[in-house]
C-alpha cells in the first residue's frame, strides 16, 4: 500500500442539484462511447457517474432526491475476488482498477458490485471518424465485451503524480481532480488524498452529515456522502 | 466486531481446519504486486498538452473556459478557475462543444443552392466563388438604392462582434434582428422598470438567506446556470448559516427539486402571490414604513386590500395560511430575495407577474444589498456591451412586412446560427420564403440554413475569436476574450471575418466604417482600452494582450455598479390575470430542456444523451403529466399521445411524473428538428409548434406558457428512453440510501 | 439358521433384565437422572428472567432430540429400501421413540425462553403472538405421538407373540396391548402400510421440528443470523445422530446379550451410511461456512466469530473433529467399515461431537444479549457450564439413557416378526460352484 | 419386483444392438431435423460472436440471463447420470441396469452442452482463453483462483472426465459384444475401441474394480459440481437473493430431481423408440417415480427454507425480488408455472402405483418436471439481479432475445443429437448389465408362491 495516498471523494448531496454536467464531463474525459437512444431503451447507457432520481412523498408534498452514483473505489471492493482473470484488482492507492486487456466478460464482478457500478460494452462502439478527433489519449477505447467503470480519472492521477516526482515532492491538495469534480458547477464532488489530514476531503469526511453507502455491507467506500439537508421542523 | 479475512485466517489456522483449504483460498500476496499485464495507452502517450483559455458559446451566458489541446486536436474543455462567471465549472452543455466543433455533419464549406429552395440540394463551390456572389447581391442593392432591404437574423451576439454587425448594418443599411426562442425581453423590461437598469443585475444568491424564486429556473438554463450553480452550491453549504429556497412554480422543475420547498401555483398567477405576500409583509408590519409609504403610494396596506391572502388564495391556488407563512419568511430571514422568469414570464401578464416579483426585493430592503440585487456596471469598452434581444412583436413585424412587403420589402436576408424557422410558428417560415435571396453564415444545417440559396459556413466558436460581455455580469466589469484553439477542422470562416471581408469588397463607407482586415485585429485594437487597469498588468501592451489571452479575458473587481439610480416602485392596487389561448383541460408549460436547451443543442449525442434529471428521459420528447390522474384516464407510460392546441398537433410519449400537478401537462424543447445533423433529425417533436401568438400584452413577447390543450391517446406506444428503471424509484423503508439531515448550520 | 420358533423363543425369552447388573445399571441411570432433574428445579427457581444461564439445558434439550429423535427413521428408511440386512436393526432405532415423551417434557421449560415472533425476525414472519409458543409444542407432541404410535404398529405383531409367549406381568400387559392382533392377512397389510404412512408422517414432523426448533430457539435469538441452510444442517445432523446411535445400541446390545442377529452384516451396511451421513454432514457445514466468509458482510462476519471462530471455537473445533474427521478417517477403510469396533468408534465419536455442536449452536445463542437491535454488534464472552449445568447436561442425557433401557425391558429389541420373515425369503442356492443365499423380492 | 421375461442372451444381443446394426429411415429423418436446429442455432452462435452481446436482452444490472440458467439447467441434467449409475451401483439397486448407460450419456452430453454455455455467455470466446488456461506466465499472472468461475471449470471438467471415463468402463463389455457382431470397418472400430475385451476372468474383475472405484471417486465430484455451480452465485454477496447458505445442498438435490426426471423421459423415448418393452419395463418407470417422489420432496424443502429465509431476513431488495417472483408478470406466471409443473402437478400424480407405471404419464410428467426446473432457475437469477440492492433507481427486468432463444433451442437439439448418434454406434442399453442381472435374478419358493429372488452378489 503507498504511504502517501489514498484517493477518495465526498458527496454533498445538500449541493446537488442533478444537472448533469459531472455526467458529461465524465464521458468527454474517459471517451464513453455515445449512449444512443436504443442504449437507454434497452438500459444499457454508459454513464460511470450517474444521477439517480428519488422520489419521497406524493404530490404536492413531494420532493425529489438526487443521488449521484460512481464507483466507490471500495476498501474491500467484492468485485475484485470473484473475476477469474485478475482484470480487476486494488492498486497500491486504494483504487479498485481495471486491465481492460484482460478482461474477458463474464460479468461477473458487476454482479457483485453493489452499487452497480459497473458498466459492459454490449456492442463494439463506434464514433463517426471525424469525431474521434476528441477522444482522450490517455485514456484506452474500449472494445465490445468488456467491463469497464469509474477510475477515479486514474490517468490524471498518474501524470499528476509523476509529475509532482520529478520535482520531488508530493501532490497538494486540490492539484488534481478527475473531471467530473472538476466541472460540478455546485461544488457538490470534492476529491482528494484521505492520508493527508490538512486535505479537504479529510476534513469533510469528518461533518456530521457524513454517510456511506451500504456500509452494512462492509465494502469500506472511498467515497462518503454528506447528508442532504431538511431544515428542522418545517412541514414539507 | 468485524472480523477481518486475515483476524480469520490467524484463527482458522490455529484450528485444526485443514489449513490449506483456506490459504488456498486467501488472497496471495502477489496480487498486490500485479499491475497492468499490458502497457496501457496512458503510459505510452507521448507529447505534452495545451490549455488555451476561451469563451464557452454553448449559451448565451457567456463563461470562461480552457480547452486541452493535444497534436492539434481539442481533447477536453473545463471551466476557467480564473473566470468570475463560473469559477472554473461548466454545466453539460459547455461540457459537450467538442462535439460541435468535431461533428461528422458540420457544414465543411461554401455552398450554392441547386434545386427547389428547401429541396436540401446543394453544390459546393470555393470560397471565392461564394463571396463574389454575395458581393455581388450587396452591391446590387447598394445600386438600386435598396441598402435598406438587407436583413441580418442572428443568434445574440455580444462584445465587438455586436459592434461590429451594427457598424456594418449602419454604414450599409438594412435591419439586425436577433432571434432567441427563450428571448428575456419581458424579464429584461421588468428588471428595466423595476432597477431602472438595461443590464440584468446581479442576483446574489450565493450570500442570501432566503431565496424565493417564481418560476426562475436559475439551476438548469434562467440566464447563467453554472454562475447560479456556483452560487447555490455556496448558499447552501458556504461557510454561513444554509439558505432556503422556496420554489413556486405551476410545473415541478428540476430547480423546484432543489428547493426546500416547492408550492406548486396556478399558471400566471405569481404576480398575484407576490402581492399578496407584499400584503402580508405590510400589513404586518415587517416592511419599514418609509418602504411602506413609498411602495403604496402613500395609501398604506389598504391599497393591496385586493390582494389579501385569502382572495389570493382563491387566484392562486395556494392556501391562505402558507401564503401568510411564506411572507412571513420572506420578511424575516433576511438578506432575502425574490426573482423571477420561466413560466412567471411567458404569460399574457408575465410583465405584470415579474415587476410584482422583482418589487418584493424593495419591501424587504435587499435591493443594493449583498445578498440582494446588485447593479451591473455599464461595458468596461463603451459600445462593447452584451447582446440585444428582439421580442416576439419584433418577429410578427416582419412576418408582416414580409408578406406585405410593406413598408419595404426584404430582399436579401444573412442569417447566421438563428434558427427562426424551427422556433418560431409556421407561418413565419412561409413567410420567409418570400425572401429573394437568402445567405446563411451558420456552422450546421439547420431548419433555416436548408432555405438557403446560398451557405458560407462559420465557425464553431472554438475556432474562433471574439470577445463576451456576459449579462448578467457578477456585479463587476468583465469581458471574457474568446480565442481560437485549435485551426479550422473545415473549409470554414469565422462570420466577422466575412463581414470584414465584404466590407472591403464594397469599399466606401463600409470600408471605411471597418477599416480592419481580420476581425482579430480589432479585437486587438478594442482591448488597448483596458491595458491600464483590471485584473490583467502589463507594462506595455503586447503583454497585456497575452496575458488577455492567457486569462481568457479581463475583469475589474473594483469597477462595480453604482447605487440603485430608481426609487421604489409603487405596487399595482388590481391584480392583471392572465389570458390563454385553446380550450383543453390541460395547461401546457414548456421548458427549455437542461441539455438541449431550446433546441440548439439537439445536434450534439452528448446533450442528446443527457437524461433529463427528474424523468431521467433522453433523446425524446415527452409529455409529462400527474402519474395518478393518467393512470385514471387508463394511459401507460411510452403511450404516444396527441397534444393538441388551437394551432397545431404533436405527438409525444407519456411519462407518468409523480410531482406535476393535475391539471398541468409539461413538455421539453429542444426536439423535432427537420434538419440540423443525424442526432437532431427525425427525432421528437416540437412543442414549440403548439404555441399560438398570445403575447405579452405589455411588450409583446412570447407567452410560451400561456396554452391549454387536449390530450388523446394515438394508440401507439413507444419505450422510453429513460435512465431510471422499471418501478418509480424511492427509497425503502429502512434503507439510507439519500438520508436527510436535520442539522442546521 | 434356526427356524422361526427358536427365533421367537430366544428373542422373548433369555434372561434379559433379570440380572443384577441390569438392575445396577438402571439405578444408576435414576440417580444421575435425578440428579439432572434436581439441577432442573434449581434453574427453574432462578426463572427466566437471564436467558444466558439456560444455554446449557437448550443444548441438552436440542442434543437430546438430535440423537435420539431420528433413530426411528433408520428404521423407517431401512423398510422403504427393503435392505434385507436391516431386520435386526429396526427395533433397536425405532424404540428411542420413548425418549421422545422424556425430551418433550424438557423442551416445555424452554419455551418461557422464545422471542415472541412480532418485531424480529423468525420463521413466522408476521405471525401473530405466540406463533412459536404454540406450534413449536404442537409439531413437538405430534412427533412424540406420531413416533408412539410407530412404536406400536411396530410392536404389534411381536407383543402378540409375547402375549402368546410370555408369562406373569408381562404377559398381562401384551396381551392387552395386542387384544386385537389375529395376524390376519388383512392385518399384515394394515401393519405394513401403517408402517409405512407413519413413517413418512414421521419423517416429515421430524424435518418439521428440527426446521422450527432451529430457527425459534437458536436463530431467531441471535439478531441478524439469517441462514437457510442451518435448519437443514440441524435435521441432517440428527440424522446422522440416529445412525449413530443406532450403532451404539446395536453394539451395546451384543456386549450385553451376545445378540447372534445383530452381526456384520448390519455393522457393515450401517458403516456405509454412516458414512455418507458424515460426508453430507461435512459438506453442509462447509457450504454454510463458505457462503458467509466468502460474502465478507461484516453481519456474517460477526456471526461467523460467534458461530464458529470465536468465543465458542473450542466446541466448534471438536464438533467438527468428532462429527467428521474422526468418523471420516475411520470409515474411509473398508476394514474398519467391515469390523464391529470401527462402526462403533465412528458412531460413539459422533455422539460426542453432536453434543459440543449443540454447545456450540445453543450455548452460544443464548448468550447474546436480548436486545432490539436488528445486528448483532456484540460477541459475548465465552460461557463455560457451571456445577448446575454439568448436573443437568449429564443428568436429562442418563435420562434419556434410561427411558431406552426401560423400553426395551418392555419390548423386545429386536422385531421378532422381522426377522422370522427374512428366514422365509431367504434361501441357500449353490451359484456357479458356490453357495449363495438367494434373497426373495415379493411385491 | 422382476416382471422380466426369460430372454436367451443371443436375443438380448440382438434386441440391444438393433439401434446399432440397423438404420430406419426415421433415424436420418430425426438426425436431418435435429441438425438443422443446430445449424440454425451454431448460425445464431455465429452471429452473436460476430456482432457482440448487444443482440442478448441482457443489460444494466442483469447482465446474467438465459444463457446463465441454460448452463445450470443442462449441469443439472448431467446429474442423473453418476446419480444413477454411482449410487445405485454401489447399492447394488436391482432396477438400475437398463437405466445406468442412458444416464450415463445423458450425463455427458449435457455437460458438455453446458460447458459450451459460459463460453457464449462471454461473447467472445477467444479471450475467454485464459481464464481458464494461464497463458501469461512472464508476469507470474495465474487466474484468480478465489473466483468461483475458476472453481466452476475445474470441476466441471474433472466431472466430464470422469463420467466420460464412467460411460467407458461400462461400455467396454459391451463393445466388444459389438465387435463380434459387426464386419468390415465398424468391426475394426469396434476391436480398436474395445482395447482387446475378451470377457476372461480377470478383465471381468478389472471392468467391475474400475466401475466401483470409478463411482466411488466421482461420488463427490458429482455432488462438488453443482455446488461450484451454486457458488457462482452464493459468493455473489451484492445480490441478496443469491447470497444463501443453502445454495449448494438446494442446487444439487433440484439437479438430481431435473436429471432423474430426463432420465425418465429418455428411458420412455428409448422404450418407445427401440422396442425395448422387455427390457425398460414399468417396474423401471415404477422404481424411478419413487426415487423421484422423495427427491423431489426433498427438493420441495430446500426451495422452502430457501424462500422463507429469503423473507425471514426482512431485508427491502429480498422482499422486492421476492414480490417480482410472485406478484409482477410475466415473473408471476412463470413462477405459478414453475411450482405447478416442477412439484405440484408430477409430484401427487407420481403417489399412483398406476401413474407410476404407465409411461406415457411418466413421459409427460417428467417433461413437465424438466420445463418447472428451467424455469426454477430463470426465477432466481434473473430476478435476483433485477433487485439487486436497494438502489430502486436501478431495478429493471431482462427478456431473451431471438437469437438467445434460438441458441438454447439449439443446446436441446445437440444433446438429443448427441445421444441419437450415440445411439448408432453404440448400445443404449448396457447388455452385460442386463445380462448380469439375468443371471443373478431367479425365483424362490415362498410357501405356496413363487417369489423373484436375487442372488446377493457378495
Ligand atoms: N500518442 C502518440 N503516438 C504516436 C505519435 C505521437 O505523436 N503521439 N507519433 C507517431 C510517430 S510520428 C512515430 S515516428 C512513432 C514513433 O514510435 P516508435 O517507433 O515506437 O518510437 P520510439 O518511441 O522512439 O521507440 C523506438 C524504440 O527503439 C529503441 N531504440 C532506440 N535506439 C535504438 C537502436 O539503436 N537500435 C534499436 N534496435 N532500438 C533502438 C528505443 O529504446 C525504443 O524502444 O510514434 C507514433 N505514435
Ligand atoms: N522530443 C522529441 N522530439 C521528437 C520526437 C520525439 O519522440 N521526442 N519524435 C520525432 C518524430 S519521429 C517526429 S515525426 C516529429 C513530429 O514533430 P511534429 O511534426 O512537430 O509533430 P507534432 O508535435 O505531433 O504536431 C505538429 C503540429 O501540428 C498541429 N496539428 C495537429 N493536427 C493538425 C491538423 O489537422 N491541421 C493542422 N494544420 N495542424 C495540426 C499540432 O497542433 C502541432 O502543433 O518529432 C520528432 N521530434
Ligand atoms: S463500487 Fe463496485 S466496482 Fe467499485 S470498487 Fe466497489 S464493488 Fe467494485
Ligand atoms: S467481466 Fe472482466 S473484470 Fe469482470 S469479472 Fe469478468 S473478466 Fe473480470
Ligand atoms: S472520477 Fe473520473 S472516471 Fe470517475 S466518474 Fe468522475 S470523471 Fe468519471
Ligand atoms: S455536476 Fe455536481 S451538481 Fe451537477 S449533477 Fe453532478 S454532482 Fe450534482
Ligand atoms: S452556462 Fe452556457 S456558457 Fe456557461 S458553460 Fe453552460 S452553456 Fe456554456
Amino acid at each position: 500500500m503507498s504511504e502517501e495516498y489514498k484517493w477518495g471523494m465526498v458527496v454533498d448531496v445538500d449541493r446537488c442539484t442533478g444537472c448533469q454536467a459531472c455526467v458529461v464531463a465524465c464521458q468527454v474525459e474517459n471517451n464513453a462511447p455515445l449512449s444512443s437512444e436504443e442504449s437507454f431503451q434497452r438500459r444499457r447507457p454508459m454513464q460511470w457517474i450517474r444521477i439517480e432520481r428519488y422520489w419521497e412523498g406524493e404530490y404536492p408534498h413531494i420532493k425529489a432526491r438526487f443521488l449521484p452514483l460512481l464507483c466507490q473505489q471500495c476498501g474491500n471492493a467484492p468485485c475484485e475476488p470473484v473475476c477469474p482473470v485478475y482484470a480487476t484488482y486494488h492498486n497500491r492507492e486504494g483504487l479498485n482498477v481495471q486491465i481492460y486487456p484482460r478482461c474477458i466478460g463474464t460479468r461477473f464482478c458487476a454482479n457483485n458490485c453493489p452499487y452497480n457500478a459497473r458498466f459492459f460494452n454490449w456492442v463494439e462502439h463506434q464514433w463517426p471518424p471525424v469525431m474521434a478527433n476528441y477522444l482522450n489519449p490517455h485514456v484506452t477505447v474500449r472494445p465490445r465485451g468488456i467491463m469497464e467503470k469509474c477510475t477515479f480519472c486514474i490517468h490524471r492521477l498518474h501524470r499528476a503524480q509523476r509529475q509532482a516526482k520529478g520535482e520531488g515532492r508530493v501532490l497538494r491538495d486540490g492539484e488534481v481532480q478527475p473531471a467530473c469534480v472538476q466541472t460540478c458547477p455546485t461544488n457538490a464532488l470534492v476529491f482528494g488524498n484521505l492520508k493527508d489530514p490538512n486535505s479537504r476531503v479529510s476534513s469533510m469526511v469528518q461533518d456530521e452529515r457524513h454517510y456511506r453507502l451500504l456500509e452494512e455491507l462492509g465494502t469500506e467506500p472511498s467515497v462518503v456522502y454528506l447528508k442532504k439537508v431538511v431544515p428542522g421542523g418545517r412541514a414539507s | 466486531m468485524a472480523l477481518t479475512r486475515r483476524q480469520f485466517l490467524k484463527v482458522a489456522a490455529t484450528s485444526t481446519v485443514g489449513a490449506v483449504a483456506f490459504v488456498a483460498c486467501s488472497t496471495p500476496q502477489d496480487e498486490f504486486l500485479i499491475q497492468s499485464p499490458v502497457k496501457m495507452p496512458e503510459d505510452l502517450v507521448a507529447g505534452a498538452d495545451n490549455w488555451y483559455a476561451s469563451v464557452c458559446r454553448q449559451c448565451p451566458a457567456g463563461c470562461g473556459t480552457i480547452v486541452r489541446v493535444m497534436e492539434g486536436r481539442a481533447k477536453k474543455i473545463e471551466g476557467n478557475p480564473l473566470h468570475p462567471i463560473n469559477r472554473g465549472k461548466l454545466c453539460a452543455r459547455g461540457q459537450a462543444g467538442l462535439q460541435a466543433l468535431y461533428h461528422p455533419d458540420r457544414l465543411r464549406g461554401p455552398r450554392r443552392r441547386v434545386g427547389e429552395r428547401g429541396s436540401g440540394q446543394f453544390e459546393e463551390i470555393s470560397w471565392d466563388e461564394g463571396l463574389s456572389l454575395l458581393l455581388s447581391r450587396l452591391k446590387e442593392l447598394q445600386g438600386k438604392g435598396q441598402a435598406d432591404t438587407l436583413l441580418m437574423v442572428t443568434d445574440p451576439v455580444d462584445g465587438h462582434l455586436a459592434l461590429l454587425v451594427k457598424r456594418f448594418l449602419r454604414a450599409f443599411g438594412g435591419q439586425h434582428l436577433v432571434y432567441e426562442p427563450m428571448e428575456p425581453t419581458t424579464l429584461t423590461t421588468s428588471l428595466q422598470r423595476t432597477f431602472g437598469q438595461d443590464l440584468i443585475p446581479h442576483f446574489d444568491l450565493e450570500n442570501t438567506q432566503f431565496l424565493l424564486s417564481f418560476g426562475a429556473d436559475f439551476l438548469e438554463t434562467w440566464l447563467s446556470p453554472v454562475a447560479y450553480g456556483v452560487g447555490y452550491g455556496q448558499f447552501r453549504q458556504g461557510n454561513r448559516r444554509r439558505g432556503t429556497l422556496v420554489v413556486v412554480s405551476p410545473r415541478f422543475s428540476t430547480t423546484a427539486a432543489s428547493a426546500d420547498e416547492w408550492i406548486p401555483i396556478k399558471p400566471g398567477t405569481e404576480g398575484v402571490l407576490a402581492l399578496s405576500l407584499a400584503y402580508v409583509i405590510l400589513s404586518q408590519g415587517l416592511a419599514s414604513p418609509q418602504v411602506a409609504q413609498a411602495m403604496t403610494g402613500g395609501a398604506g396596506v389598504g391599497a393591496l386590500e385586493s390582494f389579501r391572502p385569502e382572495a389570493a388564495s382563491t387566484i392562486t391556488g395556494i392556501p391562505a395560511r402558507d401564503i401568510t407563512r411564506l411572507a412571513r419568511d420572506f420578511a424575516q430571514q433576511r438578506p432575502s430575495l425574490a426573482i423571477g422568469g420561466g413560466p412567471a414570464a411567458a404569460q399574457s401578464n408575465g410583465l405584470f407577474n415579474l415587476s410584482a416579483v422583482f418589487a418584493l426585493n424593495f419591501l424587504v430592503e435587499s435591493v443594493g444589498q449583498r445578498g440582494g440585487v446588485l447593479n451591473n456596471p455599464s461595458p468596461a469598452i463603451p459600445d462593447v456591451g452584451p447582446a440585444s434581444y428582439n421580442s416576439l412583436a419584433d418577429w410578427v413585424g416582419l412576418e408582416e412586412r414580409l408578406r406585405t412587403g410593406q413598408p419595404r420589402p426584404v430582399n436579401l436576408l444573412l442569417t447566421r446560427n438563428a434558427n427562426p424557422v424551427y422556433g418560431l410558428p409556421s407561418q413565419f417560415a412561409s413567410a420567409l420564403s418570400r425572401v429573394p435571396y437568402i445567405v446563411s453564415f451558420s456552422s450546421f444545417m439547420d431548419e433555416t440554413t436548408a432555405k438557403a440559396d446560398l451557405i458560407l459556413p462559420g465557425h464553431v466558436y472554438l475556432e474562433e475569436w471574439g470577445n463576451s460581455v456576459p449579462n448578467p455580469g457578477p456585479g463587476f466589469e468583465t469581458i471574457g476574450w474568446q480565442q481560437p484553439v485549435v485551426n479550422p477542422v473545415g473549409d470554414t470562416r469565422s462570420f466577422p471575418d466575412v463581414l470584414l471581408a465584404l466590407a472591403q469588397g464594397l469599399g466606401g463607407e463600409t470600408e471605411r466604417a471597418l477599416p480592419w482586415s481580420t476581425f482579430r485585429d480589432m479585437l486587438w485594437e478594442g482591448a488597448k482600452s483596458l491595458h491600464q487597469r483590471g485584473s490583467v498588468r502589463a507594462a506595455d501592451f503586447e503583454s497585456f494582450w497575452i496575458g488577455l489571452l492567457q486569462r481568457g479575458g479581463w475583469w475589474d473587481t473594483t469597477a462595480r455598479g453604482g447605487q440603485q439610480t430608481t426609487k421604489a416602485p409603487v405596487l399595482p392596487r388590481e391584480p392583471r390575470l392572465p389570458s390563454f389561448s385553446g380550450e383543453g383541460d390541460f395547461h401546457l408549460i414548456l421548458f427549455p430542456s437542461i441539455s438541449l436547451g431550446d433546441g440548439r443543442g439537439a445536434h450534439l449525442p452528448w446533450l442528446q444523451g443527457t437524461p433529463d434529471p427528474l424523468t431521467t428521459v433522453a433523446w425524446q420528447t415527452w409529455v409529462e403529466m400527474n402519474a395518478q390522474s393518467a393512470q385514471k384516464m387508463g394511459l401507460q407510460e411510452g403511450d404516444v399521445l396527441a397534444v393538441e392546441s388551437p394551432v397545431g398537433v404533436v405527438e409525444a410519449l407519456l411519462y407518468l411524473h409523480p410531482a406535476i400537478p393535475p391539471g398541468v401537462v409539461a413538455m421539453p424543447m429542444g426536439q423535432g428538428h427537420d434538419a440540423y445533423g443525424r442526432y437532431a433529425q427525425g427525432r421528437g417533436a416540437n412543442p414549440l409548434s403548439l404555441i399560438s401568438l398570445p403575447k405579452d400584452s405589455d411588450n409583446g413577447s412570447l407567452a410560451w406558457a400561456a396554452t391549454r390543450v387536449r390530450i388523446r391517446k394515438t394508440g401507439q406506444r413507444v419505450k422510453l428512453a429513460k435512465l431510471e428503471g422499471f418501478v418509480t424509484p424511492t427509497q425503502l423503508p429502512g434503507t439510507e440510501i439519500v438520508p436527510e439531515a436535520q442539522v442546521t448550520r | 439358521m434356526a427356524s422361526s420358533q427358536e427365533v421367537t423363543r430366544h428373542l422373548l425369552g433369555g434372561g434379559r433384565g433379570r440380572s443384577p447388573s441390569f438392575w445396577l445399571l438402571v439405578g444408576v441411570l435414576t440417580v444421575l437422572f435425578g440428579a439432572g432433574v434436581v439441577g432442573l428445579i434449581i434453574r427453574l427457581q432462578g426463572g427466566f428472567h437471564e436467558r444466558s444461564v439456560w444455554g446449557y439445558y437448550a443444548a441438552t434439550v436440542a442434543y437430546l432430540l438430535t440423537i435420539t429423535q431420528g433413530a426411528p427413521l433408520v428404521a423407517v428408511a431401512l423398510r422403504l429400501t427393503k435392505a434385507d440386512w436391516r431386520r435386526p436393526v429396526t427395533r433397536a432405532a425405532e424404540l428411542f421413540t420413548v425418549v421422545g415423551v422424556l425430551n418433550f417434557f424438557l423442551f416445555l421449560p424452554l419455551l418461557a425462553l422464545v422471542p415472541s415472533a412480532q418485531g424480529r425476525s423468525t420463521v413466522w414472519l408476521q405471525w401473530p403472538w405466540g406463533a412459536p409458543h404454540v406450534w413449536d409444542t404442537l409439531a413437538w407432541a405430534l412427533l412424540v405421538l406420531c413416533g408412539l404410535a410407530l412404536l406400536y404398529t411396530s410392536v404389534l405383531p411381536d407383543v402378540a407373540a409375547a402375549r402368546d409367549g410370555a408369562t406373569g406381568f408381562r404377559q398381562r400387559v401384551s396381551a392387552w396391548l395386542a387384544s386385537h392382533w389375529q395376524g390376519t392377512e388383512r392385518q399384515w397389510r394394515v401393519q405394513r402400510g401403517g408402517l409405512v404412512l407413519l413413517g413418512v408422517f414421521y419423517l416429515m414432523l421430524f424435518v418439521l421440528v428440527h426446521t422450527l426448533f432451529s430457527s425459534d430457539f437458536a436463530m431467531s435469538i441471535v439478531p441478524g443470523w439469517k441462514d437457510a441452510i442451518f435448519p437443514p444442517f440441524h435435521a441432517l445432523s440428527g440424522l446422522q445422530s440416529a445412525v449413530a446411535v443406532t450403532v451404539v445400541a446395536m453394539y451395546l446390545w451384543r456386549r450385553a446379550e451376545g445378540q447372534p442377529y445383530l452381526g456384520r452384516d448390519q455393522f457393515w451396511a450401517l458403516s456405509k451410511v454412516l458414512f455418507a451421513l458424515s460426508l453430507l454432514w461435512f459438506y453442509f457445514w462447509f457450504a454454510q461456512f463458505l457462503t458467509m466468509w466468502y460474502g465478507r458482510l461484516p453481519i456474517e462476519q460477526t456471526l461467523l466469530q460467534l458461530l464458529m471462530v470465536g468465543p465458542y471455537r473450542v466446541p466448534f473445533v471438536l464438533a467438527f473433529s468428532l462429527n467428521f474427521l474422526v468418523p471420516f478417517f475411520i470409515l474411509l477403510w473398508n476394514p474398519a467399515r467391515k469390523s464391529i469396533l470401527g462402526p462403533t468408534l465412528a458412531a460413539t465419536s459422533i455422539l460426542v461431537g453432536t453434543l459440543f455442536d449443540r454447545i456450540r449452536i445453543y450455548v452460544s445463542a443464548y448468550s447474546v444479549e436480548e436486545s432490539a437491535a436488528h445486528i448483532l454488534e456484540q460477541v459475548p464472552a465465552t460461557r463455560l457450564p457451571d456445577g448446575v449445568d454439568i448436573l443437568m447436561v449429564v443428568g436429562l442425557v442418563a435420562g434419556a439413557v434410561l427411558f431406552y433401557v426401560l423400553a426395551a425391558r418392555l419390548i423386545p429389541p429386536i422385531a421378532i416378526w422381522e426377522v422370522k420373515e427374512g428366514l422365509y425369503l431367504r434361501v441357500e442356492r449353490l451359484f456357479l460352484r458356490k453357495g449363495v443365499s438367494v434373497v426373495g423380492k415379493p411385491e | 419386483m422382476q416382471e422380466r421375461r426369460d430372454t436367451s442372451f443371443p436375443q438380448i444381443n440382438q434386441d440391444l444392438l438393433r439401434g446399432v446394426i440397423k438404420t430406419p429411415i426415421w433415424f436420418w429423418l430425426v438426425l436431418g431435423a435435429l441438425g438443422m436446429v443446430v445449424l440454425g442455432g451454431a448460425g445464431a452462435m455465429g452471429y452473436l460472436f460476430y456482432v457482440g452481446l448487444g443482440l442478448t436482452g441482457l443489460n444494466w444490472p442483469v447482465m446474467w440471463g438465459a444463457f446463465i440458467t441454460t448452463f445450470v439447467f443442462w449441469v443439472g441434467i448431467s446429474h442423473a447420470g453418476v446419480m444413477l449409475s454411482a449410487i445405485l451401483r454401489l447399492t447394488h439397486a436391482e432396477w438400475r441396469r437398463p437405466a445406468t448407460r442412458a444416464a450415463e450419456v445423458l450425463t455427458v452430453f449435457s455437460l458438455a452442452t453446458a460447458a459450451l454455455f459460459p463460453i457464449i455467455h462471454v461473447g467472445r470466446p477467444w479471450r475467454a482463453l485464459y481464464w481458464i488456461f494461464p497463458y501469461d506466465f512472464a508476469r507470474g499472472i495465474w487466474p484468480n483462483i478465489r473466483s468461483p468461475l475458476i472453481w466452476d471449470p475445474a470441476a466441471i471438467f474433472t466431472y466430464l472426465t470422469g463420467s466420460s471415463l464412467f460411460v467407458y468402463i461400462a461400455l467396454l463389455p459391451d463393445l466388444a459384444a459389438a465387435r463380434d457382431h459387426t464386419t468390415g470397418w465398424r468391426h475394426t472400430l469396434y476391436s480398436v475401441i474395445s482395447l482387446g475385451f475378451r470377457g476372461t476372468a480377470r478383465q471381468w474383475r478389472l471392468q467391475v474394480m474400475g466401475g466401483i472405484l470409478l463411482s466411488a471417486l466421482i461420488l463427490p465430484v458429482f455432488v462438488s459440481v453443482h455446488s461450484i455451480v451454486s457458488w457462482d452465485f452464493g459468493m455473489t454477496m451484492a445480490v441478496s437473493g443469491w447470497h444463501v447458505t443453502i445454495f449448494a445442498p438446494y442446487f444439487v438435490i433440484g439437479a438430481v430431481h431435473s436429471g432423474v426426471a430426463a432420465v425418465v423421459t429418455l428411458l420412455a423415448l428409448m422404450r418407445w423408440v427401440f422396442g425395448w418393452q422387455d427390457y425398460i419395463r414399468r417396474e423401471h418407470f415404477d422404481a424411478l417415480g419413487r426415487l423421484m417422489l422423495v427427491v423431489s420432496t426433498a427438493w420441495l424443502y430446500f426451495f422452502f427454507m430457501e424462500f422463507l429465509f429469503a423473507l425471514y431476513s426482512g431485508e427491502s431488495a429480498e422482499i422486492a425480488l421476492r414480490e417480482m417472483q410472485v406478484f409482477t408478470p410475466p415473473w408471476s406466471y412463470f413462477f405459478i408455472t414453475f411450482l405447478l409443473t416442477a412439484y405440484f402437478i408430477p409430484v401427487p400424480l407420481w403417489l399412483f402405483r398406476g401413474v407410476r407405471r404407465s409411461v406415457p404419464l411418466m413421459f409427460l410428467t417428467s417433461l413437465s418436471v424438466n420445463i418447472g426446473m428451467w424455469l426454477e432457475r430463470f426465477l432466481i437469477f434473473v430476478p435476483g439481479l433485477a433487485r439487486k440492492q436497494v438502489f430502486t433507481f436501478d431495478w429493471y427486468t431482462y427478456r431473451p432475445s431471438a437469437v438467445e432463444i434460438t441458441i438454447i433451442a439449439a443446446s436441446f437439439a445437440v444433446v438429443a443429437l448427441g445421444v441419437l448418434l450415440f445411439s448408432k454406434f453404440f448400445p443404449l442399453v448396457p447388455i452385460y448389465d442386463v445380462k448380469e442381472g439375468e443371471v443373478f435374478s431367479t425365483r424362490i419358493e415362498v410357501g405356496r408362491r413363487k417369489v423373484p429372488a436375487v442372488v446377493r452378489e457378495e
